[in-house]
């Protein structure tokens, strides 16, 4: 979707203020928020293009009014309704109101991730490549054009690319596909290039010649050029 | 939900725990975690290694989830790495344009400033203003490399090794290795130079 | 600028919410913070385009969280203290700190429009076109592309037109040039140009063969295709 | 300045009105103009003339701007106006995504709905979405034609006339001509059928 999430290129969106000696969290509610997104993830009811997508669904002004951990809260609280794991109800009051098995009748009513399982959950991570023997449309060294895709859906294919021609500088191998499995349509495993674009491409004269943006993307967004 | 994202997080968190779907000492560790053992002294320790390692260097650069997890680093959101190299003729930066991606387990959770809506907008359309607010101002005949993390791949800066650090051991050299330097929004500097990060 | 103003093709901004039987303003704030303008734009001090790129300039995050009066009344004020008719202290304050005349010299002392005047001014308008004899570059039916500019500037070309490929459509004559006039650069007169895009030129395949989307573009913002 | 925009656009007046710059009357002036004597009645007598005499619709579809310069409007936010004619094979949709332009003195101040985010970010990408939001769906065979009032061309949609209202005075006419379907978001119908405007 062309949400304001996809701002590559904007301008107007202030100056840039790095903060000395940051702490990992500003607040307790962060460090809690982060944490209850991980810890309710390892369900594995949804997955991470999943996730992202929920928090892109944010209307646009909520989504540049609310801070990084407000979007993850407000994300996470959409996924546990739509996945029956709370009620409306439920999140309003910030309480229980009936037996989360009467919501969802397969609901677990045990915690995913336990203390003590926490480093090695962090350890195995969630691999997003997958074996595969289809061979690469593309080649180190080619020219593709991203495709000017304008779905409605996840993608990650962002609008300052779309249209414009690139070199494939590597092969990244072949990952699930966030297209369709943000919406539990399958996790289609597509290869993944590094595409490296010109500056003078992507904006025009007048930028710098030889700066250039390198972007992941999936074969299904390119067409060779 | 109460407005305030304090009130709502408690709230989101009592009711899991009340339901029996999250151990509150599994959200306890997720936190001290990333609070006291994964940050950017992890990604300083690679960075030290392929300074005084060419051959680890080498490793590095080809297959850099495989060079770091000889160190013992790895998984959550740094499962696929890639490492970057800064010379005098070529800096890199990395943004994730789309959301915030970062390489967890090497930098640890990202700063304000890499998840800000400043950021992820001018870093592709404007890096070079980008780094002069950041105190780098790059010779017009350095080539600028931006890196959107727009996939599972997760990038890191090799900075460039300051001059008169040769004799330094690993161990030092990885206390002047920055974060910011990682993500390619600054350089290392000796000490006395001072750079935040 | 590539702001949020510049929001044609996104998504997630919300349903569209037409109100029966709308009132031409919700409150009496919003009749007077229109008024306000019309009446400070009196002056001439400054034109259409500089005031349009003030509110540009509101970022993004405000822009999109203040109604569109609110976003008058926040360009007004930064026009005036920009141009001299307030200051700071006054705008803080509400009131007169020092005489007008303190802060520029050249300031006026009497209103630019007067009750009296009003029916004149709406219906003189403020034309935009310039008379000139330069040759229109483009012809009707014509195939140009639009360039692909990113100024940090005032610019009337949307980001969705830019590198795409359109027929023009009609040749509107020669006006005043914004991404001049916006910065007093001057009014730089140019051809303007309806320009017809498809649909699927500007989204791509499954969009509806034969929609089309017509944009006035400046004649600097084409090369022929 | 105070949060409270009505507070603000109080002491921004009071402020003006102190400094001699502005003149409350031309104020009320102003706004009167706008509540009571210009708005999409003004249009709606053009569109109407347009409906009964055909010379005057081809001389408004060849140059719109003198030809409702005939029936005295123009001026501000309208000094150079183009006619669009809707027909049963196309049907025009005007739209300002840069802010929100709109032919003032035919229809007077835009609605909120036109000035909106959602109609000015989606009219352009997915029009059929918003005239089915508006009640409208149009058959694939009909072609969509969005205008962006990018410069400072007004536009004006001439709707279809509705079938069985050959007979009716021009002022009959008028007063079934709604604003919506000047903007191309709605169509001319009989009072029977009800739209809103």
């Amino acid at each position: 979707m062309n949400g304001v999430h996809d701002m590559g290129g904007m301008h107007g969106m202030g100056p840039i203020q790095p903060e000395p000696h940051e702490p990992v969290f500003h607040h307790r509610w962060e460090a809690r928020a982060f944490a209850l997104v991980r810890a309710m993830g390892a369900f594995g009811r949804w997955n991470i293009d999943a996730s992202r997508h929920q928090r892109e669904l944010i209307p646009g002004p909520e989504y540049l009014r609310m801070t990084y951990y407000e979007r993850w809260l407000a994300g996470l609280a959409a996924l546990l309704l739509r996945h029956g794991f709370v009620s409306r109800e439920e999140l309003a009051a910030g309480k229980s109101v009936m037996a989360c098995e009467a919501l969802a009748p397969q609901m677990p009513a045990t915690p995913a991730l336990r203390a003590a399982d926490v480093p090695a959950f962090i350890a195995r991570g969630s691999p997003a490549a997958r074996a595969s023997n289809a061979p690469a449309r593309f080649e180190q060294g080619q020219r593709v054009r991203a495709r000017n895709l304008n779905p409605v859906g996840h993608t990650r294919l962002p609008r300052y690319v779309r249209g414009k021609c690139g070199i494939i500088d590597r092969v990244h191998g072949v990952f699930v596909f966030p297209d369709t499995n943000a919406h539990f349509q399958g996790e289609c495993p597509q290869h993944v290039y590094s595409v490296l674009f010109e500056a003078q491409e992507l904006w025009g004269e007048g930028f710098a010649s030889g700066d250039a943006v390198y972007v992941d993307l999936w074969e299904s967004y390119l067409d060779a050029a | 939900m109460p407005s305030d994202p304090a009130l709502r997080a408690q709230a989101l968190e009592s009711l899991l725990v009340e339901k029996g779907l999250v151990d509150p000492e599994a959200l306890d560790a997720l936190v001290d975690a990333y609070e006291h053992r994964i940050g950017p002294h992890n990604g300083a320790r690679v960075v030290a290694r392929a300074w005084k390692d060419p051959a680890y260097k080498t490793r590095l650069l080809a297959d850099a989830t495989a060079a770091i997890a000889e160190l013992g680093f790895g998984g959550l959101q740094g499962e696929h790495m890639v490492a970057v190299e800064n010379t005098p003729t070529v800096h890199n930066l990395v943004v994730c344009t789309l959301c915030s991606c970062y390489p967890y387990p090497l930098l640890g959770l990202p700063p304000v400033w890499y998840k800000s809506e400043a950021y992820r907008s001018r870093a592709v359309i404007d890096p070079r203003g980008v780094l002069r607010e950041f105190g780098l101002e790059l010779p017009a005949e350095t080539q600028v490399r931006v890196w959107d993390s727009t996939a599972e791949l997760r990038y890191l800066v090799l900075p460039e090794q300051p001059e008169g650090t040769r004799d330094l051991s690993e161990e030092q050299l990885a206390a002047l290795v920055t974060r910011d330097a990682m993500v390619g929004a600054g350089r290392v500097s000796l000490p006395s130079a001072g750079e935040g990060g």
